[in-house]
């Protein structure tokens, strides 16, 4: 090779001792990575642990099936329990499904604009910088949000379930946009000039081609988006409010949901028993109620895991191979 | 077993010896109320409200123990029937409430009375029923941060047949703004005003010890640490120790009897301004023979008048029935509260009669 | 049958950058014109501006005209979505709906205007469009089985049948062989030479061989520099491009070492 | 079959519903900012009496928060903001390298059975809601960990950080710090491994071929491939740790001070889990006070998203 | 210099699925071997058993031997790193380093056992490696900038560079050319040509001509149907191969019409 330096290649083998070190250099990491992973599951294992342990022992049907009127500290109800979560239980669902009806659309059709009509554009720019600061709005700021704008615009006061879903849905929306958008970027463009090349609009390609070959991916990340609200506690407690009966009217009156219930039985701690009270009544029943309260919303969440999973597959790009 | 009505459970059946005599005049309620405040109160307004729905089983009432603060915010916007407070009002929100009563001012008076546990985690020596006995000095400075050690001088004279430890005292206090912070400070300052020199208010002055939110941070935090001090509503003191509490000569240890005693040798604050209403203010340096004088008196906030004349139907049948003798009996049972006495009914009674309901 | 196609000094830009310069062409109908020339040099732009697909490109845009049957596709009353049903393409890599069924496939151009087919009709027009792709006798006992199922060649020619099956009168592919194996091959150049009774044909190609065994026609695009406009060197029938070019570039690149 | 007749002419269908649908998803997107306004406005209007108020009810307001330690807004937010800031970095700093090592150690070292039901069990994690952290923290961590902490104040008492006496029962800055970086760890470890997971093959094999060993191929191929995804999934950890609210609320014992004691009780407090606390008791001018807070930490993650933004294009470009 | 290797009764497995069954061949030192035959048929799966990368892929081992001047890369005590810093691969599609430099990329495997290279020795290194792989003059002004800045060719070249640092004795080439234009492909052909003086080169091709043009010798593999494992049909000298295969199977495919 003309004009090549020469080498003296004899300098760059390598010798036995770096061949070495680089060997122990790889055992070393690897161990290490080995080691960080198990550090990790050590506390990720005890939550999991502490609340099956502590939650089974309320769990049950009377649990799920009743609310907290009548309950009366520690004692037992005529329905031989101790008060349950079902009024939690249909609020969560309400609130969340309020939550998911305004975010979900919203959410689609904003990645639809930033993926399909506006790639690139300064505006486009700009809203995906906003959707990233809005996926770190804290959650207590989401609630301020929506206890502020009920106060100013229905009137001081206002507590309900919408005005949670609210607040969860901005939450939930910019998860819904990245995810959804993540979504419409993978799917081929092949697939977007294959429909336009058969002279099909651009509406009926997105609606028919994109968001179809993507739904298994939006739906997923819809549900991962409503596992991360259903926990929320802090925003619900100033907004939704705190009732011991069941209340399924979205738009009126308090409502509770599975995360405020476990915070405000974690908060009783304990209830007195009545020198006249039987052996029957539980002094601690409220802790009892909120490990037990927790679990359930721990399979709440992993049922919503699953469903997400589920759904992936169901509706997944079929292919033989 | 069926769902019953919306999951409801029928009340229980036991605890409520139904409040037969004092409602059977009065024309039963129906209709949906709320009513948000204090949390100290909320175990027994949850008995409360079975008691009473059982008697009016067409009435659905609520209550969000969103605390004081929130509880008189949402009233004075007129969202709620009633709220519960540890603190009575400010002249501000007397005069605020001109907009939400129907007429005249709000007022209020006192619904609930609980003794505070001044709680400990020792071990060897806390438990069940295991005192120690301190006078208010001694708490004042042990709270300031003055007396470090559970051997010092000042606790060992009191205790003199207590094997004391040399371990650190950790003191846990309220951290959020709490009507308990309140009262625990009132009665040291009052005891004691050479040890306690903070000016008085809802929040903790100090910087000693260790925070923690709600009276259920604060018993956690006292039960999960060697040599731990703390004060907390008594109902809640379950396995800790408490202090027996310099009164006179004698030590006197919490118990709903002797803190009604300390409120009954109280006078009523006649600095309130405003029609109608009764505000205990609390005598901590009395020397009552069995008086335990470190007490949480909670009110209920109401109008006089109401625009809409179910909602003071209710508010007045509601009211008489939370002081009256039944009432306080389900309240002491199921909160460890102390039953008013005959006296102050009395002047709260009064009050009540006030509220129009036509 | 097939449509005449006349491009008449067509510049195509991308943005502010000329791609490709002043090209003027007349496809024949029902022939097969084939693109050659190196990369970049613009053969596939050229193609897509034949049916409008080129717009699809942000800022893409082009000017002089392009005649279909003397009618100007890039009038202003000229709605794309109405070309590209005239002018169907089909692309390098085979590019099947995936979740769609063999037959689905077929039928998603109709489907998707949103037309009613009854259940006979679009039996019909499926195996008739699987037969013109040569693909009937492979897939008639599957066509429930999704498109992706396919083998790449299968799908090539599934991707045709798609693009047959609303009704052409031009069809337009880019290196439809390049991603495939030589047997694949084989069957899209047999199909083509088929298709040509019915369709005009534009194909771009790579294989110059290629080019030779189908093509009626032959462009032959070049482009002077990277970073310069492409443009048409020389057209004509595939025997003299071949066998005789009367361009000394043409002749350089066809007689070149590269397969 | 074909037909002769060019159709050029004939209008295509769908052209008014074309018309809507981009209508309908710019109305969405623009809608975005019009949010993002509303969030500021609202919180800006309730908030509005601390700049338009009475100044002196607004001193009281705080005066009665703090015990009288601060006597106006900035006085206030200040240390709340800096044990926020401080509570997410420690948290951001324990989770980061443990979630990259889990991260790896399920995209690159596990083989495919026991990687996919790790990646299952991250994601689970990932789910479970703050008051259940908020829960274990407070009831199991706090006295578990203390002993861990006692023995950290006594041998490495003398970096600044870690100074004596570790606090009894351990409701410190350390121990929160934990419990968040527990809560954030699957969170970041699921996006981590998500992104290592799609490193190009051909990345990996190229450096393998090279004669990389495992490690050289992850350091050459992997981590720079993964940089930008990973800072993102950071800044997402980062930003959950500093609104977090039920965890911090149930298990520190706050304090308002400029303080870097960890392991000292009463030193900080953090805005969201403080408007918790705080909330409740407070009147309508607390209110305000507390939403004045909420938007101080709202420009806090504000500015923290978009340097990471920053960061990412610039790593990634 | 170039080594020789030697396969010896090599099966190749993915899991339970053999892949290529019974290879024997000799790969002869500064020679240009060139593996030709239908897709599937396991050209890409035996060049990677060469230096061991096919292990990378969970579940793929072999049986039998591969005997790099007479050593069994397989024998127990290797270790696959040291296998794969003398076997160098080159890989179908280009792929660069994208967080590196030109520069960096070059240096990319150097680096991993001199941590600390004078800054002449490195430069020496990279304008080494870059003429060897016939880049130099065009990039030398801009080594700094990110290598995949660089055109599909160029990058090509770049990672056979990258290989070459190392210096390796063998050189293993998956289709270098398949994803590159005539121009970039000529170049890297040539290169080809040059290496062979130091290098033992194997390279994978779908392209008859290519093979011709540039092999001493070429195996063809085949395979029976689809989901039968692969084989070495007939490996000859390359003149032999295309001019007069002593091979039906072979002759059919050399001859066939595609190209
Ligand atoms: N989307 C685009 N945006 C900007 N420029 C583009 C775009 N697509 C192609 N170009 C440019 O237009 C010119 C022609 O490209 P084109 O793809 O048509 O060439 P080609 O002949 O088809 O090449 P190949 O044989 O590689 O497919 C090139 O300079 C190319 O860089
Ligand atoms: N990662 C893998 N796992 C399982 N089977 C594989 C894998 N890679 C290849 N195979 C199978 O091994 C056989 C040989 O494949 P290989 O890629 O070596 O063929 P090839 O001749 O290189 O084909 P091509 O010309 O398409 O590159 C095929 O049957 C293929 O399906
Ligand atoms: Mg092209
Ligand atoms: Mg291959
Ligand atoms: O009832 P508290 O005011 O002490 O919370």
């Amino acid at each position: 090779m003309k004009g090549a330096p020469v080498i003296d290649f004899d300098k760059f083998k390598p010798t036995r001792s770096m061949i070495a070190r680089r060997k122990r250099k790889d055992v070393a990491m690897g161990g290490l990575i080995s080691v960080a992973f198990i550090v990790a599951l050590i506390p990720l294992f005890s939550v999991l642990w502490t609340t099956i342990v502590n939650g089974v022992k309320r769990l049950n049907l009377n649990f799920l099936s009743y609310n907290m009127s009548g309950v009366i500290g520690g004692q037992p109800t005529a329905s031989g329990g101790y008060g349950g979560i079902q009024h939690a239980i249909i609020g969560t669902l309400e609130i969340t499904l309020g939550a998911l009806l305004i975010s979900v659309p919203i959410g689609i059709m904003c990645s639809v604009y930033l993926i399909e009509y506006s790639r690139g554009s300064k505006f486009a720019k700009a809203i995906g910088l906003l959707v990233d600061v809005m996926s770190g709005v804290p959650s207590i700021v989401a609630g301020l949000f929506a206890f502020s704008m009920f106060t100013i615009l229905v009137g001081p006061g206002t507590f309900n379930g919408f005005e949670g879903s609210v607040a969860l849905s901005l939450l939930m929306l910019p998860t819904v946009i990245k995810s959804s958008e993540e979504m419409l970027k993978i799917v081929p463009n092949d697939l977007r000039e294959a429909s336009y090349a058969l002279g099909v609009t651009k509406q009926r390609t997105i609606t028919k081609i994109v968001l179809r070959t993507a739904l298994p991916g939006i739906v997923s990340g819809v549900i991962l988006a409503i596992a991360r609200v259903v926990g929320e506690t802090a925003p619900l407690l100033m907004t939704a409010g705190y009732i011991v009966t069941t209340n399924v009217n979205l738009f009126s009156g308090q409502m509770t949901t599975l995360p405020v219930y476990v915070y405000q039985e974690y908060s009783k701690l304990k209830v007195a028993c009545p020198a006249s009270a039987s052996s029957a009544c539980v002094t601690d029943i409220p802790m009892q109620r909120a490990w037990a309260a927790a679990l359930v919303l721990i399979i709440v969440v992993l049922i919503l895991n699953l469903i997400g999973r589920l759904v992936a597959r169901v509706f997944a790009v079929k292919s033989e191979r | 077993a069926a769902l019953g009505a919306c999951g409801n459970n029928e009340p229980a059946s036991s605890g409520s010896s139904a409040a037969s005599k004092s409602t059977t005049s009065a024309e039963k309620i129906s209709g949906e109320f709320q009513g948000a405040g204090a949390s100290s109160q909320q175990a027994a307004v949850e008995a409360w409200i079975a008691s009473y729905q059982s008697q009016n089983p067409d009435a659905k009432i609520s209550y969000n123990p969103s605390g004081s603060g929130a509880g008189v915010s949402t009233f004075l916007t007129g969202a709620t029937a009633w709220a519960g407070s540890d603190a009575s009002l400010s002249d501000d929100e007397v005069s605020q409430s001109k907009s939400v009563c129907a007429d005249g001012t709000a007022f209020d008076v006192p619904v609930y009375i609980s003794p505070i546990a001044i709680v400990f985690n020792l071990k060897g020596i806390s438990g069940k029923d295991k005192h120690l006995n301190l006078d208010g000095e001694t708490i004042a400075k042990i709270f300031d941060g003055k007396i470090t050690k559970w051997n010092d001088d000042a606790i060992k004279q009191q205790n003199p047949k207590v094997d004391l430890p040399d371990t650190a005292i950790t003191v846990v206090h309220r951290s959020d703004k709490s009507g308990t912070t309140k009262n625990f400070l009132s009665y040291v300052k009052d005891v004691a005003p050479d040890a306690w020199t903070y000016d008085l208010g809802e929040n903790w002055p100090n910087e000693v010890g260790q925070g923690a939110k709600g009276t259920d941070g604060v018993i956690n935090t006292v039960s999960q640490a060697d040599g731990t001090i703390g004060y907390a509503d008594a109902s809640k003191a379950g396995d800790l120790g408490t202090v027996a509490v310099k009164v006179g000569d004698k030590y006197v240890s919490y118990s709903a009897e002797a803190a009604a005693k300390v409120v009954d040798a109280s006078p009523l604050d006649d600095s309130a301004k405003g029609d109608n209403r009764v505000v205990v203010k609390l005598d901590h340096t009395t020397t009552a023979d069995g008086a335990y004088p470190v007490v949480l008196v909670s009110y209920d906030i109401v109008c006089p008048a109401y625009k809409d004349a179910n909602t003071a139907k209710f508010v007045k049948s509601w009211l008489t029935y939370v002081v009256s003798e039944d009432g306080q009996k389900v309240a002491a049972d199921n909160a460890g509260s102390a039953p008013m006495s005959d006296t102050l009914r009395a002047k709260v009674t009064k009050s009540i009669e006030a509220i129009k309901t036509k | 049958m097939g449509q005449r196609i006349d491009v008449k000094n067509l510049n195509i830009y991308y943005g502010d950058f000329l791609a490709v310069e002043d090209v003027n062409i007349n496809i024949e109908p029902n022939k097969v014109t084939a693109f050659i020339g190196p990369s970049g040099c613009g053969k596939s732009t050229v193609l897509r501006t034949l049916d409008r697909m080129h717009e699809i490109i942000p800022g893409a845009h082009v000017k002089g005209e392009v005649l279909l049957e003397g009618r100007n596709l890039y009038d202003k009353d000229v709605d794309p979505v109405a070309v590209r049903r005239d002018v169907g393409m089909v692309f390098q890599r085979p590019n099947p709906f995936p979740t769609m069924s063999i037959r689905e496939n077929v039928l998603a151009g109709v489907k998707l205007n949103n037309k009613h087919l009854s259940k006979s009709d679009a039996d019909d027009l499926v195996e008739w469009a699987l037969r013109g792709a040569n693909l009937w006798n492979e897939v008639k006992d599957r066509l429930d089985n999704p498109g992706i199922g396919l083998s790449g060649g299968q799908q090539q020619r599934l991707c045709i049948a798609r693009a047959v099956a609303v009704h052409p009168q031009v069809l337009l592919m880019d290196e439809p062989c390049s991603a495939l194996d030589p047997i694949s091959t084989l069957a899209v150049e047999d199909l083509i030479n088929e298709l040509k009774n019915d369709y005009t044909i534009v194909i771009v190609t790579h294989n110059m061989q290629q080019a030779a065994r189908i093509a009626d026609f032959t462009a032959f695009f070049n482009l002077k520099a990277v970073g310069q406009p492409g443009h048409l060197e020389y057209f004509a029938d595939t025997t003299t491009m071949f066998n005789n070019p009367q361009n000394e570039e043409a002749e350089r690149y066809v007689s070149g070492r590269f397969g | 079959m074909s037909s002769e007749k060019s159709t050029l002419d004939q209008p295509a269908g769908g052209k008014s519903a074309d018309k809507i649908f981009k209508g309908v998803a710019y109305g969405c997107g623009a809608l975005i900012l019009v949010v993002l306004a509303a969030v500021f406005l609202f919180l800006f209007f309730r908030a509005w009496p601390l700049i338009g108020g009475d100044q002196k009810a607004n001193q009281a307001t705080i005066e009665s928060f703090t015990g009288g330690s601060a006597h106006n807004f900035w006085q206030y937010v200040g240390p709340l903001a800096f044990g926020t800031i401080l509570v997410a970095a420690l948290a951001l700093l324990i989770a980061f390298f443990v979630s990259v090592g889990i991260a790896l150690f399920i995209s690159q070292y596990a083989p495919k059975g026991l990687a996919t039901a790790l990646s299952t069990i991250v994601d689970l994690l990932a789910a479970i809601p703050s008051v259940i952290y908020g829960l274990w923290g407070g009831i199991v961590l706090v006295p578990a960990i203390y002993p861990f902490w006692n023995w950290v104040a006594k041998y490495l008492g003398w970096i600044p950080l870690f100074a004596g006496p570790a606090a009894n029962p351990a409701r410190t800055v350390a121990t929160v710090s934990v419990v968040l970086a527990v809560m954030i760890l699957p969170i970041i470890t699921s996006m981590a491994r998500d992104v290592y997971l799609q490193t190009p093959r051909l990345q990996q094999e190229a450096a393998l071929a090279l004669g990389a060993t495992k490690w050289e191929m992850i350091k050459l191929a992997v981590l720079p491939f993964g940089k930008s995804g990973v800072v993102s999934a950071s800044m997402l950890g980062l930003g959950r740790a500093l609104g977090e609210t039920m965890a911090v609320l149930m298990i520190l014992s706050p304090g308002m001070h400029y303080s870097f004691k960890i392991l000292q009780a009463s030193q900080n407090q953090t805005i969201a889990a403080n408007i918790a606390a705080q909330y409740p008791e407070a009147n309508s001018l607390g209110v305000s006070t507390l939403i004045g807070t909420g938007l101080v930490l709202f420009l806090i993650t504000f500015v923290v998203n978009f340097i990471a933004r920053k960061i990412t294009q610039k790593v990634s470009a």
